[in-house]
């Protein structure tokens, strides 16, 4: 534990956090809109942007990050990336076609309109999913009391 | 619209499992995640409906025709396995106690729910999927489930029990995932009946080998096959009973599936068992997992342990109908697959009744509790006799056309050894019974306050032993249906 | 096959099977329950590899739109080869089932630290054996 | 009503028994639940009784249920030996319940309402098993009744109890599941049909070995027919309470096995597949093993019921023999032997265990003298006995008498060996049975006093009137052969 906090009062490390974190942020979120055209797409940049958030709470503390993002809420995230990928789903199929049928989304035109709605819409659930699952197994680890009782309690049901 | 039933009864549990965890209250969800079983299995019900007689219903996922697309497909047999899966979780589900020390603490119960519908869902996924990467997926999606599930048996060895079911399961995951990919790589598409149709197995083609045996070892690790089933007892002892009747129920079942579809559909019966001999090794594989798992189960002096090595024994049973491969035996083998999973299941839940009441299923804290809890004991009698087979149960049923379709085969050592068998599962049921019934507790285990379990338990339970009995006098629905999917299977469909 | 061929030919097989070796004698041998975890991992990296291999086309490029190319279509730009991107897309999704094995066995690994106050599969099993 | 609807309430009526039993034990009215049993007894005997006339007119009454397994259904049919056998089960349950009544009171035995429920469901499989029209149904009702009585064999709940209670659960279930089950597979896959059918339904060229060898496995997998080495269960389902004795073990379970046996011998291989055979040699053969064996241990045991099982065993023989025949006569024989073993063997059964009500004694050495005191029970003794011995004018001695004829139609070489031994288990069973009757009446009984004349003090009088009466019926029997042997005219 000495050596963590070591770490964390090392100026260097905290001013260059400071700029880093928030180009990592953005990074992730570029590589998740982009994700439309080239590589890239709402996995990686789920994980890029917890690994940003990750970094944060290495240098500025567990209790920052909590601040930040409460446990609770990466717990309610998660769910709502999934059920936002599938609700793209069950759209589609109420729009009369498929399931996870893109092209139905956009009924009125017939080209890629549609599709690439879909793809928005499921990226950005697959992005929120995997970033707040991230988070959260992060959250589940390090937030272990120790002596172990209560091992993988999750911080979020911790008063 | 019709056909969107198809998707629904896998994106449904799929979907219900988040919102479990957004809904969180215990029994909000606990209501929810019931009302959502309930759905799947009414739409199971109308699929098997649908396709009995030879229908085929093929979905395409997004609109993309297979083989780019995936293609869920939904022919007798997946039907069956869909009502199969369906209706043991809503039994299971639908087993509740009130009041009762829960393994799970309340804020986090939402959580178990979650997890349960991400299992069941994960198993018809694999059941439902015409997509061999797919399987893949929700084979794992089942696994890890399961693995959490097992772990909150509250004891300690249930944590290690899963850890080592989760090493043994992601292995077998492994080496499923190399087979496809072998076969991808032999055929270049993932569309199972594309693949089917493009492999030409042969001797000679060491790849195709490989995949074949990567398939069937994967999967004979998560099915349990002997001698890979070290697994098994482990987790089924420590599992919460519940948990134990879901996955003997259902896993294992899914999985067996996943093994006859691979060997009869896409490698072919003509392959596997005229080239390839597979008989040869996987017959005298069951026979020995009939005798030594019945003979271990003989041993055990905990209930729960009991009824694991026994599952291990009866996989022993389905396996052997497997490799008969003819229209009998596997039918035979398939209608095994409902007969074990009710009755098991059914035995399983006694347990858990027995476990809330008594706190302990050592064969000697049973001692005279069929006396104090006579419907639960009853229910366990019953249970154990379709165990050994006797007629006018689903034992019987099963054990009928085992031994048909093996001596049609010509093995009539087999057949006889088939029988034999039985009587170790009547030695280790009869010390089960003899305990219940004729042992006086010990004066440490006098226990005069011992009440029969409270209704919401008894009735799910009691609704499988009758069901053992009900299917063991009326087959059009169990064999007439596992018939159909071995015809199908013979055939090479899907 | 001559026997030099089988490696020249196959070196990438011979490489996947050897670290998928690697990695199970880690479940098998090693004690402690988070190395097993780390062989496991090595174990599923080996059939990742594996698949990327099998995608490799050769001479092609990442699976990409390339400049110039009309964009959705792809017809104009039949003389770039692409490798096949389908396992690639195959591999995220095993990751991903990697990462939640990973995660899954560590959280296992971490209660059974708490039940036995140990990692080591042989220690715990001992205590178990004394305290039934 | 119609034949089929007498058929369900000649199977309902020991249900509602059980049903009853349980109703007005929970209510602790003990004299209705026997007074109950009783009248549904002589309801289940008159219901049967009706059958027969069609039956005796060539019709085969049916009741078909439901399909079970794709050409296997629980059917039932009533023919010649089923009605006969379900006769004497129906029958002698009548004379049962009302001894079990005096019995169990005398006795002071616990658990009465589980023994009586329990009771009724074995007539119940009884009563299946008689009118089963194809080998599953069959099949189905001889576990059951297995199942049934284990709990009466084990009434006691003591440890010799459970371990005789295993010895007969491990020994019928084993037979069954690996001889009788596969057997019954057997024939299904070389007939694809397990229903019994006049003439047989095995084809006529079946190989010989293979005729043998299946008959074996159906002789030894109704091991309820107690052929040596099989038998064991028997002596040690002693333990149970007299009355289960005296039913299960002398009439309904042992007959199960014998009749079983008599059925595949008719139905499933025919009498012209069979005579002749080497199958039919081989288990004429054991069966005359079985019935002198059985008989020499008989001599040996101080035990009386110990005795009376190992005479089951070796009477039980007679049957095997009377069906290996597999001529008309045989079969008539077998068929005798089934109502005038039962009529005998009952008596002596209802004797040992009034004997146990009045004194407490269970040996055979310890009777010294007590046909004095009990006059009626040793009388009936002695008329069962005779019975049993073959002695004219005594129902028994038709079915010996037919036996004796039938061994020498078979047309074997050595048939007058198998003359022999009938004459000599004869021998035999003077020697097991007559000591007992001797002692009870002549022998001095112990405590010195010897001649003097005795207050006599009898069982409970629901003991002695049943035995009595069936005592009285193993005579009528001799008188009624020509009605059987029209009835079992093959």
């Amino acid at each position: 534990m000495r050596s963590t906090s070591r770490v964390r009062e090392m100026p260097v490390l905290r001013v260059i956090a400071r700029a880093l974190v928030p180009m990592i942020l953005l990074f992730g979120l570029y590589v998740q809109f982009h994700g439309d055209f080239g590589p890239g797409g709402g996995f990686q940049a789920g994980v890029i942007f917890a690994a940003g958030l990750i970094v944060y709470a290495l240098i500025f503390g567990l209790g920052a990050l909590r601040r930040v993002v409460p446990p609770i809420l990466t717990e309610r995230l998660m769910a709502a990336g999934v059920l936002l990928y599938g609700a793209v789903g069950v759209v589609a199929m109420f729009l009369g076609g498929e399931f996870l049928d893109y092209s139905a989304l956009d009924p009125l035109t017939t080209g890629h309109h549609g599709q690439h709605l879909g793809i928005i819409a499921i990226e950005l659930g697959v992005g929120i999913a995997v970033a707040s699952t991230i988070m959260r197994v992060y959250y589940a680890f390090v937030s272990r009391r120790p002596g172990g009782a209560g091992a993988a309690e999750a911080p979020g049901d911790t008063p | 619209m019709r056909d969107q039933i198809v998707v629904l009864a896998v994106v449904l549990p799929l979907l219900a499992a988040p919102a479990c965890v957004l809904l969180r209250h215990p029994r909000v969800t606990r209501l929810f995640s019931l009302g959502v079983v309930a759905a799947c299995f009414a739409i199971a019900v109308a699929l098997l409906v649908e396709v009995r007689g030879g229908n085929v219903i093929s979905y395409q996922l997004g609109g993309w025709p297979p083989p780019l697309g995936i293609e869920y497909r939904v022919s007798v047999i997946n039907a069956y396995l869909l009502v199969l899966v369906t209706a043991m979780a809503l039994v299971v589900l639908s087993f509740h106690s009130s009041g009762g020390p829960h393994r799970v603490p309340e804020r986090r119960r939402h959580l178990y729910y979650a997890v349960f519908l991400l299992c069941i869902s994960g198993l018809l996924g694999i059941t439902i999927t015409g997509d061999a990467f797919n399987i893949f997926v929700f084979l794992e999606i089942s696994s890890l489930s399961s693995y959490i599930l097992v772990s909150l048996g509250g004891h300690r060895r249930a944590v290690m029990s899963a850890f080592y079911y989760l090493v043994m399961g992601t292995i077998g995951g492994v080496f499923f995932m190399l087979g496809v990919g072998l076969l991808y790589q032999a055929t270049g598409t993932l569309n199972l009946r594309d693949i089917a149709a493009r492999l030409e197995p042969s001797l000679d083609d060491r790849s195709t080998l490989l995949a074949l045996a990567l398939l069937v070892v994967g999967i004979s690790i998560k099915l349990a096959v002997f001698p890979l089933h070290h697994w098994l007892p482990n987790a089924y002892s420590f599992a919460p009973p519940k948990v134990s009747a879901f996955l003997a129920a259902t896993a294992t079942k899914v999985s067996f599936y996943l093994l006859a579809m691979i060997l009869f559909t896409i490698f072919g019966a003509p392959f596997v068992f005229g080239e390839l001999q597979l008989h040869m090794v996987l017959m005298p594989l069951s026979i020995l997992a009939m005798f030594l798992a019945s003979g271990a189960a003989i041993f055990q002096t905990d209930l729960r342990r009991l009824l694991a090595y026994s599952s291990v024994a009866q996989i022993g049973y389905m396996t052997l109908g497997l490799s008969t491969a003819n229209a009998v035996g596997l039918a035979g083998g398939l209608v095994h697959l409902f007969n074990h999973a009710v009755m098991k299941g059914g035995l399983f839940l006694v347990v858990a009744c027995l476990l809330y009441r008594v706190g302990s299923v050592h064969l000697d804290a049973l001692a005279g509790v069929g006396r104090r809890m006579p419907l639960s004991s009853a229910a366990l009698v019953v249970g154990g006799l379709s165990l050994i087979g006797v007629p006018g149960t689903v034992g019987f049923v099963s054990k009928w056309y085992l031994v048909s379709g093996v001596l049609e085969r010509g093995w009539t050592a087999a057949a006889v050894l088939i029988l034999l068998s039985s009587l170790l599962a009547l030695v280790y049921v009869g010390r089960v019974v003899e305990a219940l019934y004729f042992r006086r507790p010990a004066a440490d285990h006098v226990r005069p306050d011992l009440r029969e379990a409270p209704l919401g338990m008894l009735a799910p339970t009691w609704i499988l032993i009758a069901a053992a009995v009900v299917f063991g006098l009326t087959t059009d629905w169990t064999y007439g249906v596992a018939a159909e999917a071995a015809e199908l299977l013979l055939q090479g469909g899907i | 096959m001559s026997l030099p061929e089988a490696f020249s030919g196959l070196w990438a097989y011979w490489l996947i099977i050897a670290l998928m070796m690697v990695g199970l004698y880690i479940v098998i041998a090693r004690d402690n329950l988070v190395k097993k975890v780390m062989g496991l991992n090595i174990f599923q990296a080996a059939a990742i590899l594996f698949y990327v291999t099998m995608a490799k086309v050769a001479g092609g490029t990442a699976p990409i739109v390339q400049e110039g190319a009309e964009h959705g279509g792809g017809h104009g730009t039949a003389e770039v080869v692409y490798s096949n991107p389908l396992p690639h897309v195959l591999m995220l999704t095993a990751i991903v089932v990697g990462v939640a094995t990973t995660a899954l066995a560590l959280a296992l690994a971490v209660r059974i630290h708490g039940e036995y106050g140990t990692v080591e599969e042989d220690e715990a099993v001992a205590w178990d054996m004394e305290h039934g | 009503m119609n034949s089929g609807t007498t058929i369900a309430v000649a199977l309902l009526l020991p249900v509602a028994a059980a049903v009853s039993c349980q109703v007005f034990g929970r209510l602790r009215h003990p004299n209705l639940r026997d007074l109950a049993t009783s009248l549904i007894g002589v309801g289940t005997f008159a219901a049967v009784w009706q059958l027969g006339d069609d039956v005796l007119r060539g019709g085969r009454p049916e009741l078909v249920l439901f399909e079970v397994l794709p050409g296997v259904e629980l059917a039932f049919q009533v023919e010649p030996l089923g009605l006969l056998y379900g006769l004497v089960a129906s029958g002698l349950w009548i004379a049962t319940s009302i001894y079990a009544v005096g019995y169990m009171r005398g006795h002071h035995e616990r658990n009465q309402t589980r023994f009586f429920t329990f009771f009724a469901l074995s007539i119940f499989a009884a009563i299946g098993i008689a009118f089963a029209r194809n080998l599953f149904t069959l099949f189905l009702f001889y576990e059951a009744l297995t199942l049934l009585t284990f709990p009466l064999v084990t009434h006691h709940g003591t440890d010799e109890a459970r371990r005789a209670g295993r010895v007969y659960l491990g020994i019928l279930l084993f037979t069954s599941i690996s001889f009788l089950l596969f057997a019954i597979l057997f024939t299904w896959r070389l007939t694809g049909t397990v229903e019994f059918a006049p003439g047989g339904i095995l084809a006529a060229d079946t190989s010989s070995g293979m005729v043998t060898v299946l008959l074996l496995l159906y002789a030894f997998g109704a091991g309820k027919a107690a052929l040596m080495p099989f038998h064991r269960w028997l002596p040690n389902a002693m333990v149970a309470p007299t009355p289960v004795s005296a039913l299960l073990h002398a009439v309904a379970v042992v007959k199960a096995g014998v009749f079983a046996i008599l059925k595949v011998v008719v139905y499933v291989f025919g009498l012209d597949l069979l005579r002749g055979s080497t199958g039919s040699l081989a288990l004429m053969t054991i069966a005359s093993f079985t019935m002198l064996m059985a008989a020499v241990v008989a001599i040996r045991q101080d035990n009386l019921k110990a005795r009376l099982a190992y005479s089951t065993i070796s009477q039980l023989a007679y049957i095997v023999l009377g069906a290996a025949m597999a001529t008309a006569t045989g079969i008539l024989a077998g068929g005798m032997q089934i109502a005038m073993h039962a009529a005998g063997k009952i008596t002596l059964f209802f004797c040992a265990g009034a004997i146990l009500v009045a004194t407490h004694r269970k040996k055979v050495s310890e009777l010294d003298g007590l046909g004095r005191t009990m006059p009626w029970t040793f009388a009936a003794f002695f008329v069962a006995s005779l019975s049993i011995i073959g002695i004219p004018p005594l129902g028994g001695s038709w079915a010996k008498w037919y036996l004796m004829v039938g061994a020498l139609e078979t047309g074997f070489a050595g048939q007058a060996a198998f003359l022999g031994v009938l004459m000599l288990s004869s021998l035999l069973a003077v020697f097991y049975l007559m000591p007992i009757v001797v002692r009870g009446f002549f022998a001095a009984p112990p405590g010195g006093d010897g001649g003097g004349p005795r207050k006599i003090s009898e069982a409970p009088l629901l003991c002695v009137l049943p035995l009595v009466l069936t005592a009285l019926l193993s005579l009528a029997l001799f008188f009624a052969a020509p009605d059987l042997v029209d009835l079992l005219r093959f």
